[in-house]
């Protein structure tokens, strides 16, 4: 069955693609470079010129979001036909700064694979969904949408430190500026509190970024050639613990890393659904990633030393905020914390420094996008039937909608990590490294689990089942309630079937991933000493076993 | 102690420290305006000294006093602006003290 | 010594005195001269004119003049002429076509607001193309005493400029407070430079000069005598006197102030092309004459850096004066450029780095003070932040250029002031400046609360209240921005995200 | 069709089956059931197929599924006798389930909603049954955990149900939290997973066991099969439709917990066997004695359900710690057979009886009370005499019932080699008949107690027939040597008493079964409409009608701690993060701002100051002072 | 005799400067000002700089403080000038005075630098014409914007002072002044 996968269909399915577009690096290095350019050309298409009709406006938009998502499952299916562990689609543009070491290097391998799909995935959503939201000034909503579509593409798809950086920033922006415009209650307030914490991240990553640029001396941006360069000179010890830290507290702001995580509920609780989609699920994994991609790898001593304040802040956002949200009754509001909650894990993962945990966090962070975007997405359309987020005043939902019961239900099974969902994978990956690295920790990241699983259900039943609360029954009263309509059914249906098919089929993720991971995490650092003697712990085992097993079978049989 | 640059200069900085506090000291505008002539005025002796007592054969430092014909130039048309600035402003609020200027403030 | 030989000697000074490598600064000066003319000339109805040549004048000198002059120059690049009064460079090439562009923004921002408060143009003109003039004049100065003459006549003109709306008591105050301080800070300044010239002349010194002031002559003797009293003091008071220009502090302390009561054009002119020069002279003092003073003037820049970032983005936070609050920003700004300077001791790139600040912090600001001019009520001193309500919906085009111009001033990718501000921080690392990049960051966090809060005002839906009485609310007249305007903002702002996204635009400097 | 083939069908048919059923059948009821009966079936004869392939040996094949570093977890399946029996023994009851809610549902407007809810339980619980290591269990064990999720909350508008399924899920949770750190541990431990090879590496060397890991691995089973402290769930999670209940919550999946424990039996240390006998022990006693005052009969079966599971807990426990003891190759195998046979035999009888009740209530229009029932015996014959055969069965009425062979295996089991251990479980074996015989007495026997029962009728020909088959099976099921030659390896292992013992135990079942039952008849009377224990004895009756207070006290544990640390946590976030540290540094540099701005006071002099304040400044560089 | 000169109008030059801005006159202030002009002057001539000595009086003390007098007599200051400093500022003003004069005073008693005697005469006349040829040959740039210095100096003050030129803002001022 192994075989017949991996074999015979990807084959067949490279033998297709190569017929069609000749197999030719430049072309997907073309797509690639395209799908992150188009959604902001169109953006500033569509911020420049009017006026445009309405359908105009919805259709173009369309394109933007979808050529990105398509080019992303393409890229996908032929990243994975080649397994390599090196940057694939490579493409590089000067523009004006080379002599800096940047310039716009576009490229994935097995860590941004994954992510640079889940973006595209969740982007798809978020657009589609905002394109028929009805909002108002409708094409600037799209455009800034788009805009952050693109950043976030490209911050996952840059293999230069620079414009890493400087993608993401351009997806940080449009993100205040719709939370201040589109946004619910508070969302002055809190658009001014995330963009303020954001860009605090942002510019200690910055000096972060910097620094290994400057440290490494080798005058160039690029995560490759640092890559390559730093294995055989590496930077000081000392060193690498002021630099990890600076990207350690950067990257974790951005996370919203405890107890930098105040911004992240608020926020997504004030921001249009679409915006909180896209931030929570695709763009706040930004941080994660240049801890996986960058800091990590090119900062080995540096992370290591930094490990153990990591999981002690883990577990702040695991059991502290886990309890949170527990208590948080506004649903937004609630969505937001347990996405904080969930980075702990990530967080875990990357403490680990080892590629069963750093695969693990990537895993998580795939599906966590799809799950928090799928959930936010949802949450706005519980509000639009209940008129509120308050949790207290609903109930019994899931008579008149129970499709959008159903997904909820399986948006949260998903969220608390149940098998079937891309989520598990992640996690159960992570408990395992955990458990390489300090057994004791897997009882509370364990228990988190359990706690969102209480959070969780606790939701889905204030929401759906049971009688509905007198508040909601006035509002039922007053207008009909209607199940998912199309334009909420087609984005939920698009996360939830990735999420699924993930869950299903884990290795088309973590086969690219893992042979990236085994590249840049050959051995713990940390726990090389314990490892060792525990894979030959295992060996051991195996050895004998082989020739005592079939001894075993022969009594068996008798 | 014999009279040679420095105590020209002592002079010069006198006049100058003379001139800040006038600054310091007065509000009514005029004056201020004196003593910051006063300042410039520190500055020229002090070219005019450096100049002298610095010129050897072959070199005439003349250009500390070409300095001292431009700041006099400057000074005049500053004092100039200064005060057409201070009439038109007596115009219209009746004044020339400068604490009284205090419409622009935080 | 015979008449004849000093005669020879005079005819040589005469003969290096080069104008055409001057002649966009004739040029304006001419031009200056012809608006003059104009004025008495032209009949009162077509006085209107007047505007249009002076700034379609100086275009054409921007297009002709200095071309001319760049070629003329690229002889002489690195050269000295006017008997080592100019020295020509890049930086001053770069600059003078800075200051020309910025003199270009003011006339068409002044033309705007000459006609709301119905003043009398011509002397406007006249004033701002001999203070760019003198500007240009500064950048290439290599003595003092040009320099002195040049950074006065900009200092003249900008008390005219400040002063200039004279029914308006407050831009009468502004003017009296910038010239009484203005005139100290120059006092101050003259007397360093006496003190050096005292110093580098004193030919018992060793490498002492017969012509002090001129900097390449200073430079040795300062390298010879870093710890010399005069020298240091005399340096000091220079920097003291350039601290005002540029709003370093803690002379910074009128800045609010005299922009709050100063015409918006003027206001623009001073926080771009007057700290520019500033900027360069500081630049070219530090890299020229005073580099060897760096044991004294690291730490004293790097502490004014700190002090001016820190005081400048804090003062602007809860600034809800538009006008005081660009000038507080504006501040914040010059502990930017003051980190590069200080970092160009060690980086020589540095200075380009600056450079490259200063035009995208050009191109940010006069878009934002075009817009404060369309935007000005009849006391253009008076405007808060929150009379920006609902422009984003009123004034679409007008709301995006502002978000847009103060989101490059915050240092927002991609636009061009976050590339300003990202090589400012590499050449700060570069020189290994800690604690001044750790202020930056938070300085730039700060300003983002006081940049986003006008963004917000601006651009963010705001909940009306029904007035509690029953007074009748006024419906507010938005201005209409000309055609005119909308070419030139939608210039700065399409240079300002193009320089963001492909900063090769200015890769000249970055050479 | 070779092996691997049919069990990947096995388990794809009926996720193929959920999968329709929840994306395009939602609305079309019948069609649903039909989908997921023809699956089942499916799955059942497959599953023959399976058997009559399988040769009777272990046999093992896997392909991995994720791989990141080192760590890999694969999809496989394991086939062994234990394996298999179960595999048939779930896909035979399921089926009949199957058939049975067509007709138990033919009225309920969310068919596609419930049979796709089975078409999962199935794929999963067949994926635990044949799951080759434990990563591949833990999957399926949580996706069981899901299904059960579902289908209690069939009834979602009932607040009860609601709370029901939550309450489920999480306590699942609870016991998986354990049971995934005993998995990731073992694995951290031996490096692998695989079932079969974990058996040789213990078999080698049973000293690299530690009780903590075979303790938290058994937390699982605490959860799924609902072992006390764990055991709140179950009878709550009779809010489900009946059949879900007697499939899922009967048969079943909170078996599944027994069958763990006996695929890994090797995997405890005597320490935690001890602990498991004992943990087995008490929850038979104790769900025996609540049983006994219940009065929906649901919650009887419930806890019915929950008692015979702590028998097979005890049995394997027990059975497995004197298997090690005597050091015999197949003795190991003891507490498996007891347990693995008693399984079987319950899943048949406690299928019937739910089955059976679920007619009943289904005739009398969703009434649940025993005492509002009686005098069914007239009008459901056919129901009530399946009834009796799963009474009989339950009760251990020697050699009429299956339930007498594998109970008497596991009560001489005790006897034999821990006193302590039988007299209790001997104690809730009397209880077991005394409670199914009062439920029997009161709801079959006089007259009906109301409205609802008095029209009942006898139920369609789709519940009969199962109700028909499962009590062949419950009679039947009890003769080992009906069972095919391939699994007599496993189950012979179970001591047949000789001799004396023989005759003692044979007493002693006879008087267990028939004590209760007569007793019963006695206390309760035919047909009674109240209760008399409750009468006579009310508090004892109170106590354990609300089943000694165990979910008061949960529930006090979540108001009292949980809740009070959640919210407070919640306030020192809003408090110290959002607040102090926040809004606090904001509000400091704010107060800077202003106190900065009110240096600007418009008066020239004082910038004066500043002029010569900032020169002495620079001044105090220049020479060296700063 | 020179050093008796120059004491004299040293002393002539810093009291005069003093009273200056001591002076609560304006009037006064001015008087005192030419005195300290044609102090500097004086002292100018000891340092043999004829040319920049009969600047001085000329632009100073003949056309500056005429100037200033004018512009008193014009706005009548006297009538103005009613409160006094406080006390307060006079003590912070002194302190300032202090310490200026302590900085100043260090930075040019120490001698060590500072030549005692002059080198080399000057001859008047050649002064002047070195001067001159100097200034306009080699200084010509900066004569050239001084003089447009003067210029915008003299626009803006024309500017500021004149009379407005339409109407209607005239009607406008006026009405305001009143």
């Amino acid at each position: 069955m192994d075989l017949l996968i991996d074999n015979a269909v990807t084959r067949a399915v490279s033998n297709i693609l190569e017929a069609a577009f000749l197999s030719k690096l430049e072309l997907k290095a073309l797509l690639l470079g395209s799908s992150i350019k188009l959604p902001i050309i169109i953006a500033f298409f569509l911020l420049v010129v009017r006026p445009l009709s309405e359908s105009f406006v919805k259709n173009l938009a369309t394109v933007g979001f979808f050529f990105p998502a398509l080019v992303a499952g393409f890229l996908w299916g032929s990243f994975a036909i080649s397994s390599t562990d090196e940057f694939l689609f490579c493409s590089e543009i000067n523009t004006g700064l080379q002599d800096f070491g940047i310039s716009l290097k576009l490229g994935l391998n097995g860590i941004s694979m994954p992510l640079y799909l889940m973006a595209s995935i969740v982007g798809l959503a978020a657009g589609l969904y905002a394109v028929n939201s009805g909002a108002e000034r409708l094409s600037i909503y799209l455009a800034l949408l788009l805009l952050m579509f693109g950043g976030t593409l490209g911050a996952f798809a840059s293999i230069d430190l620079f414009f890493f950086y400087f993608f993401h920033e351009i997806a940080l922006i449009p993100t205040f500026v719709m939370i201040g415009i589109w946004g619910g209650r508070g969302r002055r307030s809190a658009a001014m509190e995330l963009t303020i914490y954001l860009t605090l991240g942002a510019l200690v990553s910055l000096l972060g970024l910097l620094s290994v640029y400057f440290q490494s001396g080798l005058h160039s941006f690029d995560i490759v050639t640092l890559k390559e360069h730093l294995g055989e000179l590496g930077f000081s010890v000392a060193a690498q613990k002021y630099m990890f830290a600076l990207l350690l507290f950067g990257f974790g702001i951005l996370v919203s890393l405890w107890p930098f995580h105040s911004w992240a509920p608020r926020g997504y609780a004030a921001a249009p659904s679409s915006v909180a989609m896209l931030h929570a699920g695709a763009l706040k994994k930004f941080g994660l990633y240049g801890l996986i991609q960058i800091g990590a790898p090119l900062l080995p001593h540096g992370a290591s030393q930094w490990t153990g304040l990591i999981v002690w802040l883990a577990l702040g956002n695991l059991i502290f905020i886990g309890f949170v949200t527990i208590a948080e009754r506004d649903l937004k509001q609630m969505i937001g914390y347990s996405s904080v909650m969930h980075m702990g894990y990530a967080f875990l993962g990357i403490a680990c420094l080892s590629s069963v945990g750093i695969g693990g966090a990537v895993m998580m962070m795939f599906a966590h996008g799809l799950s928090v975007a799928l959930l936010f997405l949802l949450s706005t359309c519980v509000y639009h039937r209940t008129q509120t987020f308050d949790m207290f005043e609903m109930g019994g939902l899931g008579r008149q909608a129970p499709l959008l019961a159903g997904f909820f239900v399986a948006a949260i099974m998903a969220t608390v990590g149940l098998p079937g969902f891309a989520n598990f994978w992640g996690e159960i990956a992570i408990f395992v490294g955990l458990w390489e690295y300090r057994p004791w920790l897997l009882v509370p990241a364990v228990a988190g689990i359990v706690m969102s699983a209480i959070y969780g259900l606790r939701a889905v039943a204030r929401i759906f089942f049971g009688e509905p609360s007198e508040e909601f029954k006035k509002v039922a009263a007053e207008s009909t309630v209607e199940d998912l309509h199309m334009n909420e059914r087609i984005p939920a249906i698009l996360l939830l079937l990735a999420l699924v098919v993930v869950g299903f089929w884990p290795k088309s993720i973590s086969q690219p991933l893992n042979k990236a991971v085994n590249a840049v995490y050959p051995l713990p650092i940390e726990t090389a000493e314990i490892v060792p003697s525990h894979s030959s712990h295992s060996a051991d085992i195996a050895s004998s076993l082989s020739t005592r097993l079939e001894g075993f079978n022969v009594v068996s049989d008798n | 102690m014999n009279v040679g640059l420095s105590s020209y200069l002592t002079v010069s900085g006198l006049l100058f420290a003379i001139g800040f506090f006038g600054l310091l000291l007065r509000r009514n505008s005029l004056i201020t305006l004196m003593s910051l002539e006063i300042m410039l005025n520190a500055s020229n002796l002090a070219l005019v000294s450096f100049s002298r007592f610095h010129a050897v054969s072959g070199s005439s430092m003349m250009s500390g006093n070409i300095f001292v014909f431009f700041v006099i130039t400057v000074a005049a048309a500053e004092v100039a602006v200064g005060l057409a600035i201070i009439v038109a402003l007596f115009r219209r609020r009746q004044t020339i003290m400068v604490d009284a200027l205090n419409e622009l403030r935080d | 010594m015979p008449i004849t030989e000093n005669l020879e000697k005079y005819a040589g000074y005469a003969a290096r005195n080069t104008w055409e490598i001057i002649l966009p600064e004739v040029s304006l000066a001419v031009l200056a001269l012809v608006l003059l003319v104009l004025e008495m000339v032209l009949p009162e109805r077509r006085l209107a004119l007047v505007a249009k040549i002076a700034l379609w004048g100086q275009v054409a000198v921007l297009l002709v003049g200095i071309p001319f002059s760049s070629y003329a120059g690229e002889v002489i690049l690195g050269q000295t002429s006017f008997s080592g009064l100019l020295r020509h460079t890049l930086v001053s090439e770069v600059m003078r076509i800075f200051f020309l562009l910025s003199s270009i923004l003011v006339c068409h921002i002044g033309s705007i607001y000459l006609e709301r408060q119905q003043l009398s143009r011509v002397e406007f003109f006249h004033v701002t193309l001999v203070v760019t003039a003198g500007l240009m004049l500064l950048t290439q100065s290599n003595h003092f005493i040009m320099l002195f003459v040049a950074l006065e006549t900009v200092t003249v003109g900008f008390y005219v400029l400040v002063s200039y709306c004279r029914k308006s008591s407050r831009s009468l105050e502004a003017g009296l407070k910038y010239l009484l301080l203005g005139a100290c800070s120059s006092a101050i300044l003259l007397f360093g430079i006496v003190l050096l010239y005292g110093a580098a002349g004193n030919p018992l010194l060793h490498g002492s000069s017969a012509d002090p002031m001129n900097f390449a002559e200073l430079g040795p003797f300062i390298a010879a005598h870093p710890d010399n009293l005069l020298v240091l003091v005399g340096a000091i008071l220079v920097l003291a006197g350039l601290a005002f220009k540029i709003g370093a502090v803690p002379f910074q302390i009128w800045i609010p102030d005299v922009y709050q009561g100063a015409p918006t054009p003027v206001a623009a002119f001073l926080a771009v092309a007057s700290k520019a020069g500033g900027f360069v002279v500081l630049l070219n003092l530090v890299t020229g004459p005073f580099q060897a003073l760096q044991d004294v003037l690291v730490p004293l820049l790097s502490t004014v850096a700190v002090l001016t970032i820190l005081f400048g983005n804090i003062a602007a936070l809860t600034q809800r004066n538009v006008k005081r609050l660009m000038g507080l920003s504006g501040v914040a700004h010059a502990g930017y450029m003051l980190v590069g300077v200080v970092a160009s001791f060690t980086v020589d790139w540095a200075v380009y780095a600056i450079l490259f600040y200063l035009l995208t912090y050009m191109l940010a600001s006069f878009a934002v003070f075009e817009v404060m001019t369309v935007m000005a009520p009849s006391e253009d001193a008076d405007q808060e932040i929150d009379d920006y309500e609902d422009l984003a919906k009123e004034r679409p085009f007008l709301g995006a250029v502002l978000c847009i111009a103060l989101g490059s001033l915050a240092g927002i990718p991609p636009l061009a002031g976050f590339i300003g501000k990202l090589l400012i921080f590499v050449a700060a690392f570069q020189a290994e400046l800690w604690v001044l990049l750790a202020v930056s960051v938070i300085g730039v966090v700060i300003s983002i609360y006081y940049y986003f809060g006008w963004i917000m005002a601006a651009s963010f839906r705001t909940v009306r209240y029904p007035p509690l009485d029953d007074a009748e609310e006024v419906p507010r007249v938005w201005p209409q921005e000309s055609s005119m305007s909308r070419i030139v903002l939608g210039c700065l702002t399409l240079a300002t995200v193009a320089i963001g996204f492909y900063q090769g635009l200015l890769r000249f400097l970055l050479v | 069709m070779n092996l691997p083939l049919l069990i990947a069908l096995i388990l794809l048919i009926p996720l193929l089956a959920a999968g329709i059923n929840l994306v395009f059948l939602r609305r079309h009821g019948w069609a649903a059931s039909i989908v997921s009966v023809a699956a089942s079936g499916l799955v059942l004869l497959f599953s023959i197929l399976t058997f009559l392939r399988w040769d009777g040996s272990d046999q093992s094949d896997s392909i991995p599924w994720m791989a990141l570093g080192h760590f890999e977890i694969s999809i496989g399946y394991y086939l062994s006798p234990l394996s298999v029996l179960m595999l048939l023994v779930v896909s035979f009851v399921a089926f009949w389930i199957h058939l049975f809610s067509v007709g138990y549902m033919d009225s309920d407007t969310c068919k596609g909603r419930y049979f796709g809810g089975l078409s999962i339980f199935m794929f999963s619980m067949l994926g635990i049954v044949v799951a080759d290591n434990l990563f591949m269990l833990f999957i399926f064990w949580e996706l069981v955990g899901f299904s059960s999720y579902m289908l209690i909350d069939h009834y979602f508008e009932r607040p009860a149900a609601a709370e029901a399924s939550k309450k489920a899920f999480i306590v699942n949770r609870i016991g998986d939290f354990g049971f995934l750190i005993g998995i990731i541990w073992c694995y951290g431990e031996f490096g692998t997973v695989q079932i079969k090879t974990l058996e040789a590496v213990v078999a080698m060397d049973r000293s690299v066991l530690v009780t903590g890991m075979g303790l938290c691995l058994f937390c699982g089973v605490l959860g799924k099969s609902a072992q006390m402290p764990l055991h709140v769930w179950l009878p709550d999670a009779m809010e489900g439709p009946t059949p879900v209940s007697a499939l899922i919550h009967a048969a079943t999946m909170v078996a599944a917990g027994v069958y763990f424990l006996c695929r890994l039996y090797f995997i405890f240390t005597v320490d935690a066997l001890t602990v498991i006998t004992w943990i087995g022990t008490v929850t038979a006693l104790y769900a025996a004695l609540c049983a006994v005052c219940q009065s929906d009969i649901k919650k009887i079966l419930a806890f019915s359900t929950l008692s015979q599971l702590g028998f097979m807990v005890a049995a394997m426990g027990l059975g497995t710690r004197v298997g090690l003891d005597s050091g015999a190759e197949t003795a190991a195998l003891l507490g498996v057979s007891a347990a693995m046979f008693h399984l079987t035999t319950h899943a048949f009888f406690k299928a019937l009886l739910f089955l059976g009740a679920g007619s009943l209530i289904h005739a009398c229009h969703h009434e649940q009370d025993i005492f509002q029932m009686g005098g069914l015996i007239r009008k459901m014959p056919w129901t009530a005499v399946t009834f009796t055969v799963g009474v009989i069965a339950i009760s251990g009425v020697p050699f009429l019932g299956a339930g007498f062979f594998s109970k008497d295996a596991i009560l001489y089991l005790a006897y034999k080699h821990d006193t302590a251990v039988w007299a209790v479980l001997v104690m809730a074996a009397t209880l077991t008949s005394f409670y199914m015989g009062r439920l029997w007495v009161v709801a079959f026997f006089g007259q009906s107690n109301s409205e609802n029962v008095a029209q009942a009728r006898e139920s369609s020909w789709v519940m009969v027939l199962p109700l028909a088959v499962l009590a062949l099976c419950s009679i039947a099921g009890g003769w080992v040597n009906l069972y095919p030659e391939k699994f007599l390896a496993l189950l012979q292992a179970i001591p047949h008493p000789q001799g004396g013992d023989f005759t003692l135990m044979l007493a002693l079942a006879f008087g267990c079964s028939l004590v209760g039952l007569i007793g019963a008849w006695f206390v309760y009377g035919p047909g009674a409409a109240r209760d008399r224990l409750q009468v006579h004895l009310p508090k004892p009756y109170r106590a354990l009608s609300r089943r000694l207070y165990f979910d008061e006290l949960y529930d006090g544990f979540v108001k009292k701690v949980q809740q009070p640390l959640a919210d407070f946590l919640h306030f020192a976030d809003m408090l110290f993060i959002s607040g102090l540290m926040v809004r606090g540094t904001a509000g400091i540099v704010g107060l800077m701002s202003i106190i900065v701005r009110a240096t600007h006071v418009g008066s020239v002099h004082a910038y004066v100051y500043w002029f010569l304040f900032g020169v002495i400044l620079y001044w105090a560089f220049a020479v060296g002072w700063l | 005799m020179i050093d008796f000169l120059f004491y004299l109008f040293a002393v002539l030059t810093v009291v005069a400067a003093l009273l200056v801005v001591l002076s609560s006159n304006a009037v006064n202030s001015a008087m005192f000002m030419i005195v300290s002009f044609v102090g500097t002057a004086s002292l100018f001539v000891m340092l043999q700089a004829y040319f920049l000595a009969i600047l001085q009086v000329l632009v100073y003390a003949g056309a500056i403080i005429v100037l200033f007098l004018f512009i008193i007599m014009l706005l009548d200051v006297d009538r103005v000038e009613k409160r006094k400093s406080s006390k307060l500022s006079l003590v912070l003003s002194v302190l300032g005075l202090a310490l200026l004069v302590g900085g100043v005073l260090t930075l040019f008693s120490g001698d060590g630098g500072f030549l005692a005697v002059a080198q080399v005469e000057t001859p008047a006349a050649s002064y002047s014409r070195n001067f001159g040829y100097e200034l306009f040959t080699r200084y010509l740039l900066p004569v050239q914007v001084a003089g447009f210095l003067l210029l915008i100096a003299m626009i803006g003050v024309i500017k500021l002072s004149k009379r407005p030129l339409s109407p209607p803002l005239a009607e406008s001022v006026r009405a305001e002044s009143e």
